[in-house]
């Protein structure tokens, strides 16, 4: 019931944004996104207090001849996701506010839309109802990036929007595919998630192989995996700010989250098979990006290929399939989605403050606006992965969680770290040590939504740096009961 | 049965007009006999006979009513879409009269039993269409389509006819029913050789009709210098009834042989995929880009008749996709009419279109997401069916095409969006829509999104 | 008592009429003469299934070239209205002039 | 003579000829031989409709073809006064590509209609199928409906050639 | 008290955050005073903590805050050991930093950065605490990262200069290489012994066969390598003496740089299970040893000198680890944190009277106009040289002996590291404060004694460095070695000397012998015949040219790594990204317009050509039915 409100209240008000005019929409966006973070705060204080007792879950018919149900639910892992979700989109609203965009309410109509898909994906336990979740999230994202978007948008936007639907194709073959197995005794074929499981493990090596590379690629072009990454640098960067920001923070996770939960326990055998093959792949992605970024001109870019590094080590992870790698992976995208916020605001507020996001071009800020250098710092720290900021927690359990599966692709994946470095550092100290003063342009203090925006992901990124324990007491039985059901 | 005397009734009534003076009734009147037609669908409905009338020359069983009905409903929105193309006076009765009894031959597609019956429900369906394609008498761009739609159309006939002289040379009969005996009777090996060529003479006169690659060539040129409101028809009513047709050809007379002709079928529906998906892709007439998403339309429908043309499923999945694909379709039209009136039908004519009248540009991007197969549009579950069709059979191959090829088709679909919110055009005012064709655009949106929404009800239609 | 020839020289006949005429539409320009050779065609279709029809000693096959009939004056009747309104606009029937619409 | 009986003697010279003036029809420069030609043929048809007993088809088919359709193409040709060679021809390349279509055609149904033997002799023995009385019970007992229906199409095709031929408002 | 200790890093914790967010608000004094007392009061806390631990008959205290990753199972919680070992530890850090807090008040006044520099500090020794205080693998890593931020905020304290933020840098990444071996070494010790808890870990230390712990140990000593520099992570230590020089005596030679001994000490049992790890850390250190020793002989930054020093100490100090002798490490660590931080902070008074000059060729004679600061660095040199009574002479002489019965090669190496030391240590104390001075007039008439903040500290530092002996007198003098008792609990594997008296003595003998040579070589050089150090590299020889030139280590490195690193991301980048994958994608594309383009061309408007093609597929399809 509850997850059928997460789902409608952003529907609901995304209808009304519409419908607002001027910034009325900014603020009714604002308030509304809020309002939905207290709903999800208030499932996960249920869910905390009596999992079974929170009554979350919502099953009703929807075509009823193709065992088709609208059946949403939340376990530890989703409502993580939705709570990440609830939480970012607020921020990424917040962020938005210097921005003069035209068109407002149909601007934040779609962020809010979007959200709608997004929750759905994270809630839904219906092969079918994810599957249209997860093409309903494109289509607002992809007339953001369209409508609002950077230089030749047109041809970048189609190539992202024709590659991701490309790979969604073959994951509904797959689930097709799946659906077409159940029922076996029974007679009765659902799209129910449980029964695409059983179905899924009956079926020998060879289907699974096959359901599991055409699941596989939808997410590998999602996430994205090495070598199907080519579409997100240029989306990243061309998309306007608030655009990346629910690509890279939410939609990105649409992937890894999709490995998990439709993924991993359909195809158990042809894990066992192929999962080497994905993992490696994963692991090349990490250092072959991670090196890209040390060579990237514009900070956008570099956050979008740094991204693509994160997400290779949580992909890693997901398909080492073990309680660490598994569980690291959840919490680092719950962590990785904050940071990556954090970076693009940066990146926004450099470009809205020089003029350029051209690292060669910027220099010397610390001596213009300390506060922000210090928040820079502390967002930085958190995706290089140092203790005691949230990404150390994700990253440590993750390449326990790979070392397990093979401790040389733990050493190769391990490389981040020290790419990481290099490249945050690197890009840190051109941008805002020494003395060179951005052409002479006065920095200046930053807007107040900008300043809370950045303040709140820094408290977040040491809040949970200290202290995890609330995101692993939600991930870790969930992700347990998941991998219980591999076995 | 009704329903087609009703209409064929309209057709006459409508001449009458001239004598009695009644144009202006004419449209009211015509949409009044849609409805009525309709309801006695529904009438017939329960009580529908399986076993045909007229020594079992034609029966409107569940199937014919299904996919009559389907034809009914394109058409009653297709006349309201077009109802200002009826505006000259001299015309007007001709126009109505040639439409409506090419609605007859089309709802005797639905319906035939016999090869009698088939072959002049083609004809009756396409000699109007010959007329109407030409319609534009001083425009030579549409005397040439329906010139070329004649010949080409006739001459496809003709391989028809030499297919069902074949058919009744082996099995001596015109009767569905008699032919589909008579084959099975045969021991497998004794089956007279000209019977399998008589099926593939007719396999591809369907082809030609439903214009499936190689024997798609007439339907660009023809969509594009036809008035566009005939473009319309022709995309939707035409198709939907050809289909119908070789749904009830193949699946009564010969369902049972089918393994003499599914190969052929394959290799024509991969043709169609990408033939068509390619071309389209960089057509710049957005007619004509249509007339080749028809073609790609074409070929999904017939993986269905290759997938399993017994069944249900198939069943369904033809209906539906006929339904999804034909309101796609006239929404579609129906806003390229309103926007091509300038004469421009390039997809320049609908630069900026999201300024100038966002309401219609929404429309239009349902309706292109539609057609792109999109959730949650009534084509996602058009196509979503076909795949559940084929994903059983032997046809992997093909199935990974149609996947790689509908990326294509997402290209060009998209490029009218692109036009619509991306690019900027020279004139700015809002483009004026007349109430009728407003309707029509905001009512089959709303259908595609509620068909999309409730998909279920097609697999309740047929349960026999 | 004449005694009969085989069907096979029948299909052979129409075949070949069949053939000459679908030749005649692949090879002339004059849009009359492509009419022709349909009629030619539809002729050869007359002819194999009335030849059927007496061997399956049924009228039914002759019956149905009626129909043909039918159809094809009506074909005709309609094509050549459009032929004459062409001409009538370009002063021309050949089919390579009539090719504005390509691509 | 020469083992050959009357009827394969006449069905073999009917077709030849029949052929013959279709290649006519196809080969002559001049429209109005090839109305000329095609006629022939029409009658050539005729006469294998005679042998094949089927008189009253026959009949009709000289009336109708060669009475109706044939002066309705004379007709036209007149008018547009094509009365001469003036045809511009395809390209030998063109024509030598539909030859070879033509041949390949041929080729091709011979080879699917091949093994039709089994399907015996043509029997030129019941003389009352083909007779007017015959045709009429079949067609207006078990092709009722078609029959009406035809109307709908020759209506349907006057409709249209009318909307072709009138002049439009403002047409000299 | 030791239910308290948590109260050691919150001090420091507390001073971090006020200083953090008030600093620009409070007055020098205050934010200073706030800082220094911060770590004062832990101070006493551990001193306090350490009475009562050495009371007590039970050695070992856990402390646990809260819980704080769990996986399944994998349960870290986030709690503290109290033993011998962090107690002695507790002891350094705290008051090694009290004085250099001081200290810091008075080098720092006139800095603009002044508060932003102790809450650095602060954050700095919050996290050492946290490194030598955790009760498991990952909190000492947390630790261990977190000094490294805080080393690489203190190098680059001063930002506008590039050259600074290019050192600061250059500490972290190398930093984090050696971190990634410790980060392995953790997750491998996790899956081994399914726990990562000294405790525990320990226990079952013996039970998993010597493979594995060799690999452990290993690769725990990556990350020693990188923390303390070691060969071939060490470059990075002498360029960090671009931070400010209290940062250097706190972070680059007293504590930080230790934190790798503490964490062998720490796993010595692993160490003294693997033969190959303990021989490869005393190979390493002993080579580290020597090799620094000899660039250390022709330096002239009087703060790179030093720098080199301490990795070479550094590297003497795993050479005992390497043969087993944790003790005298620790023992060694001690003294060196005392006379290390004195020689780092008297060369800070040096450079501060100089007013920012550090290079040797300029100085001179100074040691008649800062008398305090020449005195104290006088004791520190003679500490470091190892002369007895003072301290350096004990703990060197306990790990040298311990080598000689471990082998006697390594010995050898270790004597000359030592006379190189001796060397070394002099010339830069006879440059600096003899002869005539060598720099500009400005400068001499400039040149003052510093303010009692800075003398002071200097003064403590020197007794220690004195007395700091005391601490671990030999055996065999029949004196209580008190560093060897007190840390007995937590060594696992102890191996007493066997060496008899004569032995002993003779080396303690030639120890002394050997340094009083060197010395007075050194002072025969520099004082009698006035030898200075060469003003270019071109008069050089070439074996000097490549001591003076650090042997071309730092630019062997960026030929074979850093360079290698951005020409392949850069063929990744613009080859492989750009052109291969990407291009793939886009080829797709443009096939299906290219075939588009050519398919349309079929659409040739000619109905002719239509029936042909439409026979023609007739054809095939019929042939392809029928014939074939």
């Amino acid at each position: 019931m509850l997850t059928g409100l997460l789902i409608i209240l952003p529907l609901v008000a995304s209808l009304l944004v519409f419908l607002a005019k001027g910034s009325a929409a900014r603020t009714l966006a604002l308030a509304a996104s809020v309002a939905e973070f207290a709903l999800s705060l208030f499932v996960y204080f249920q869910f905390k207090a009596n999992p079974a007792a929170a009554n979350l879950a919502l099953n009703c018919t929807w075509v009823e001849s193709m065992g088709i149900k609208f059946s949403v639910g939340l376990d530890g892992i989703g409502l993580l996701m939705v709570l990440l979700t609830a939480f970012l989109v607020p921020l990424i609203i917040l962020s938005s506010f210097q921005n003069n965009y035209e068109k407002l309410n149909s601007f934040y109509g779609l962020i809010l839309l979007m959200q709608m898909a997004l929750v759905g994906v994270f809630a839904a336990n219906d092969g079918f109802l994810f599957y249209v979740f997860w093409e309903l999230a494109l289509i607002p994202i992809y007339f953001i990036c369209l409508l609002w978007g950077g230089e030749n948008r047109a041809a970048i936007t189609f190539k992202f929007f024709v590659y991701t639907l490309f790979g969604s194709l073959f994951m509904l073959i797959g689930l097709i595919y799946l659906y077409n197995h159940t029922g076996l005794e029974s007679g009765i074929k659902s799209w129910a998630i449980n029964d695409l499981y059983a179905a899924g493990k009956n079926l020998n090596l060879d289907q699974q192989s096959a359901v599991f590379w055409m699941i596989f690629l939808a997410f590998a072009i999602k996430m994205p995996v090495f070598p199907l990454h080519t579409w997100q640098p240029d989306t990243y960067v061309t998309a306007p700010t608030q655009g990346t920001m629910l690509l890279s923070g939410i939609m990105l996770k649409m992937g890894t989250f999709g490995v998990i939960k439709w993924l991993l326990p359909v195809a158990p055998l042809a894990l066992e098979k192929w999962g080497g093959t994905a993992i490696l792949l994963s692991s090349i992605g990490i250092v072959y990006a991670s090196c890209i970024a040390i060579v990237q001109k514009d900070y956008k870019r570099l956050i979008a290929y740094s991204s693509i590094a994160h997400v290779g080590l949580i992909s890693a992870g997901i398909l080492s399939a073990n309680q660490q790698g598994v569980q690291g992976a959840v919490i680092q995208m719950l962590s990785h989605g904050v940071n990556v916020v954090g970076l693009f605001l940066i990146a926004d507020i450099l470009l809205r403050h020089t003029g350029t996001r051209e690292i060669e071009k910027l220099g010397g800020i610390r001596n213009m606006n300390g506060q922000f250098a210090v928040l820079f710092l502390i967002i930085l720290l958190g995706s290089v992965a140092l203790p005691l900021t949230n990404g150390f927690i994700g990253e440590f359990l993750l390449i326990n969680g790979v070392y397990q599966y093979s401790a040389g692709m733990a050493a190769f994946a391990g490389l981040s770290v020290i790419l990481g470095a290099v490249y945050m550092l690197r890009s840190y100290q051109k941008i805002m040590l020494g003395e060179k003063t951005t052409g002479g342009v006065e920095f200046g203090s930053l807007a107040m939504s900008d300043k809370v925006t950045l303040i709140i992901v820094c408290v977040v990124i040491i809040a949970f740096g200290v202290y995890p324990k609330p995101l692993n007491d939600l991930a870790e039985p969930a992700v347990k009961t998941l991998l219980s059901t591999l076995k | 049965m009704k329903g087609l005397l009703i209409v064929s009734g309209l057709g006459i009534l409508a001449m009458l007009a001239e004598i009695f003076k009644f144009k202006k009734l004419l449209f009211p009147l015509v949409l009044l006999g849609l409805v009525g037609a309709y309801v006695a669908n529904f009438i017939e409905w329960d009580h529908s006979y399986v076993i045909g009338v007229f020594n079992n020359m034609i029966a409107f069983d569940k199937v014919a009513l299904a996919f009559s009905g389907v034809i009914l409903a394109t058409a009653f929105f297709w006349f309201i879409m077009a109802n200002d193309y009826f505006d000259n006076e001299k015309t007007i009765v001709d126009h109505y009269s040639l439409v409506l009894f090419a609605l007859t031959g089309a709802l005797m597609l639905t319906a035939f039993k016999n090869m009698t019956t088939l072959f002049l429900g083609i004809e009756i369906m396409s000699i109007p269409l010959y007329v109407l394609a030409a319609s534009k008498k001083k425009d030579v761009k549409s005397n040439e389509a329906g010139f070329k739609y004649l010949i080409m159309g006739s001459f496809a006939s003709g391989f028809l006819l030499f297919g069902i002289a074949l058919i009744y040379g082996a099995t001596g009969s015109f009767d569905l029913m008699d032919i589909r005996a008579k084959i099975s009777s045969y021991e497998s090996g004794s089956v007279p050789v000209f019977l399998n060529a008589g099926i593939i003479m007719m396999l591809v006169a369907m082809c030609f009709k439903v214009s499936a690659a190689p024997f798609h060539f007439w339907a660009p040129d023809v969509y594009q210098g036809s008035p566009t409101v005939i473009t319309a028809l022709m995309s939707t009513v035409v198709k939907t009834a050809a289909f119908a047709a070789i749904l009830r050809l193949f699946m009564i007379a010969f369902g049972g042989v089918s393994e003499s002709w599914s190969m052929v079928l394959s290799v024509i529906i991969a043709l169609s995929l990408v033939i068509a998906n390619f071309s389209a892709a960089v057509q710049p007439n957005v007619k004509r880009m249509l007339a080749f998403s028809s073609i790609s339309h074409a070929a999904f429908m017939l993986m269905v008749v290759l997938a399993n043309i017994r069944s249900n499923a198939s069943l369904d999945a033809l209906l539906y996709y006929s339904l999804a694909y034909s309101i796609g379709s006239i929404a579609a039209f129906s806003i390229i009419y309103t926007v091509t009136k300038g004469g421009d039908e390039t997809f320049d004519a609908f630069n900026g279109l999201g300024k100038r009248n966002p309401l219609m540009a929404a429309c239009m991007v349902v309706a292109m997401l539609s057609l792109a197969g999109i959730p949650i549009t009534a084509g996602f579950f058009a196509k979503y069916f076909v795949f559940t069709t084929m994903i059983g059979t032997g046809y992997k191959w093909l199935l990974i095409l149609a996947i790689l090829t509908s990326a294509v088709g997402v290209y060009y679909y998209f490029k009218v969006i692109i036009a619509m919110f991306f690019k900027s055009s020279s004139e700015t005012e809002t483009i004026t829509v007349e109430m009728p064709q407003k309707m029509v655009m905001i009512l089959t949106t709303i259908l595609s999104l509620a068909l999309g929404a409730a998909p279920g009800f097609v697999a309740e239609i047929f349960k026999f | 008592m004449l005694n009969g020839i085989s069907i096979n020289y029948y299909l052979l006949l129409s075949a070949v009429l069949f053939i000459i005429g679908a030749v005649g539409v692949m090879a002339r320009r004059n849009s009359i003469i492509i009419f022709m050779c349909i009629e030619l065609m539809l002729n050869a279709v007359n002819l194999l299934l009335v030849s059927f029809s007496t061997l399956h000693n049924d009228a039914k096959g002759q019956v149905f070239v009626f129909f043909i009939m039918a159809v094809a004056a009506a074909e005709v009747a309609v094509g050549l209205a459009i032929l004459s309104m062409i001409y009538r606009n370009v002063k021309n029937i050949d089919t390579d002039i009539l090719s504005n619409l390509k691509n | 003579m020469l083992g050959y009986t009357i009827t394969q003697w006449l069905f073999g010279i009917l077709s030849f000829l029949a052929i013959m003036f279709a290649l006519m029809v196809v080969f002559s420069r001049n429209p109005v031989s090839s109305v000329i030609y095609l006629i022939l043929t029409f009658f050539c048809i005729a006469g294998h409709y005679l042998l094949l007993n089927s008189q009253f088809l026959a009949i009709v088919h000289i009336v109708v073809y060669a009475g109706a359709i044939m002066v309705l193409f004379l007709f036209v040709i007149m008018l547009m006064n094509l009365n001469e060679n003036t045809e511009p021809q395809r390209t030998w390349l063109s024509k030598i590509i539909a030859a070879v279509a033509g041949g390949l055609m041929l080729f091709v149904m011979v080879g699917s209609l091949k093994g039709a033997g089994d399907m015996g002799l043509v029997q030129y023995g019941n003389a009352q199928m083909g007779l007017v009385k015959n045709l009429g019970k079949v067609l207006f007992s078990e092709f009722l409906f078609p029959f009406e229906i035809a109307s709908v199409l020759l209506l349907a095709a006057m409709v249209g050639a009318i909307l072709i031929g009138k002049k439009e408002a403002g047409e000299a | 008290m030791i239910k308290l200790i948590a109260l050691v890093p919150l001090f420091p914790l507390i001073g971090f955050l006020i200083n953090g967010f008030y600093g620009k608000k409070l007055s020098k004094g205050l934010s200073g005073g706030i800082a220094s007392v911060s770590v004062l009061a832990s101070f006493i806390v551990a001193v306090l903590a350490f009475l009562e631990l050495h009371h007590s008959t039970h050695k070992s205290h856990v402390v646990e805050l809260f819980s704080w990753i769990n996986a399944d199972s994998l349960k870290i919680p986030f709690e503290f050991l109290y033993d011998p070992l962090s107690a002695w530890f507790l002891l350094i850090i705290t008051g090694i930093g009290f004085l250099i807090h001081i200290y810091s008040t008075g080098y720092m006044h006139d800095d603009p950065g002044f508060s932003r520099f102790f809450t650095y500090l602060n954050l700095f020794v919050f996290f050492m605490l946290l490194l030598v205080m955790g009760n498991n693998y990952l909190i000492m890593f947390v630790g261990w990262e977190g000094v490294g931020l805080c080393s690489y905020l203190l190098i680059g304290f001063w930002f506008k200069n590039q050259s600074y933020n290019d050192a600061a840098r250059k500490a972290f990444v190398m930093n984090r290489i050696g971190d990634l071996g410790f980060l392995l070494g953790i997750i491998l010790i996790f899956v081994t012994y399914g726990s990562i808890s000294y405790g525990d870990v320990f226990t079952k230390a013996g039970l998993n066969g010597n493979g594995v712990v060799t690999t452990i140990a290993l690769l725990l000593f990556i990350g020693a390598m990188g923390k303390s520099a070691q060969i071939p992570l060490y470059t990075w230590l002498p360029d960090a003496m671009a931070g400010p020089t209290p940062v250097s005596a706190l972070i680059h030679a007293a504590t930080m740089v230790t934190a790798g001994i503490y964490m062998i000490v720490r796993s010595n049992v692993f160490y003294s299970i693997s033969e190959v790890a303990s021989e490869t850390v005393a190979i390493v250190g002993v080579i580290t040893a020597l090799f620094a020793a000899t660039i250390g002989l022709l330096q002239n930054d009087i703060k790179k000198i030093l720098a080199y020093s301490t990795v070479s100490q550094l590297g003497l100090m795993f050479l005992g680890l390497g043969v087993g002798a944790y003790s005298s490490s620790v023992f060694h660590v001690t003294t060196h944190a005392f006379f290390k931080a004195l020689l780092f902070l008297g060369a800070g008074s040096v450079i501060h009277a100089m007013g920012g000059e550090q290079d040797i060729r300029k100085m001179g004679g100074l040691k008649g106009k800062i008398k305090i600061t020449y005195l104290t660095m006088l004791l520190g040199t003679i500490a470091i040289s190892g002369i007895p009574p003072f301290s350096g002479f004990f703990s060197k002489d306990e790990i040298l002996a311990h080598t000689y019965e471990h082998s006697k090669v390594l010995w050898v190496l270790g004597m000359m590291t030592s006379m190189l030391t001796a060397f070394y240590m002099f010339r830069m104390l006879f440059l600096t404060f003899f002869g005539k001075f060598r720099g500009t007039h400005e400068q001499e008439h400039h040149l003052h004694e510093s303010p009692s903040s800075m003398t002071i500290p200097l003064m403590v530092l020197a007794v220690l460095s004195v007395l700091g002996g005391a601490l671990g007198l030999p055996e065999f003098w029949h004196m209580p070695n008190w560093m060897s008792e007190h840390l007995s609990p937590i060594i696992l594997h102890k191996n007493p000397s066997t060496l008899d008296h004569t032995t002993e003595w003779t080396l303690m003998g030639l120890a002394v012998l050997s340094a009083g040579v060197v010395i007075y070589f050194a002072h025969a050089m520099f004082i009698t015949n006035g030898v200075l150090p060469m003003e270019s590299e071109e008069k050089m020889k070439p074996w000097q040219k490549l001591i003076y030139n650090k042997y071309y280590v730092d630019e062997f490195y960026d030929a074979v790594i850093r360079k290698p690193l951005d020409l392949i991301s850069i063929a990744f980048y613009k080859f492989l990204d750009l052109q291969v994958i990407d291009g793939i994608v886009n080829g797709v594309g443009s096939v299906v317009k290219g075939t588009g383009n050519v398919v349309r061309l079929l659409q040739n408007g000619n109905i002719g050509f239509y029936i042909v093609s439409m026979v023609l597929g007739i054809i095939l399809i019929l042939l392809f039915t029928f014939i074939i």
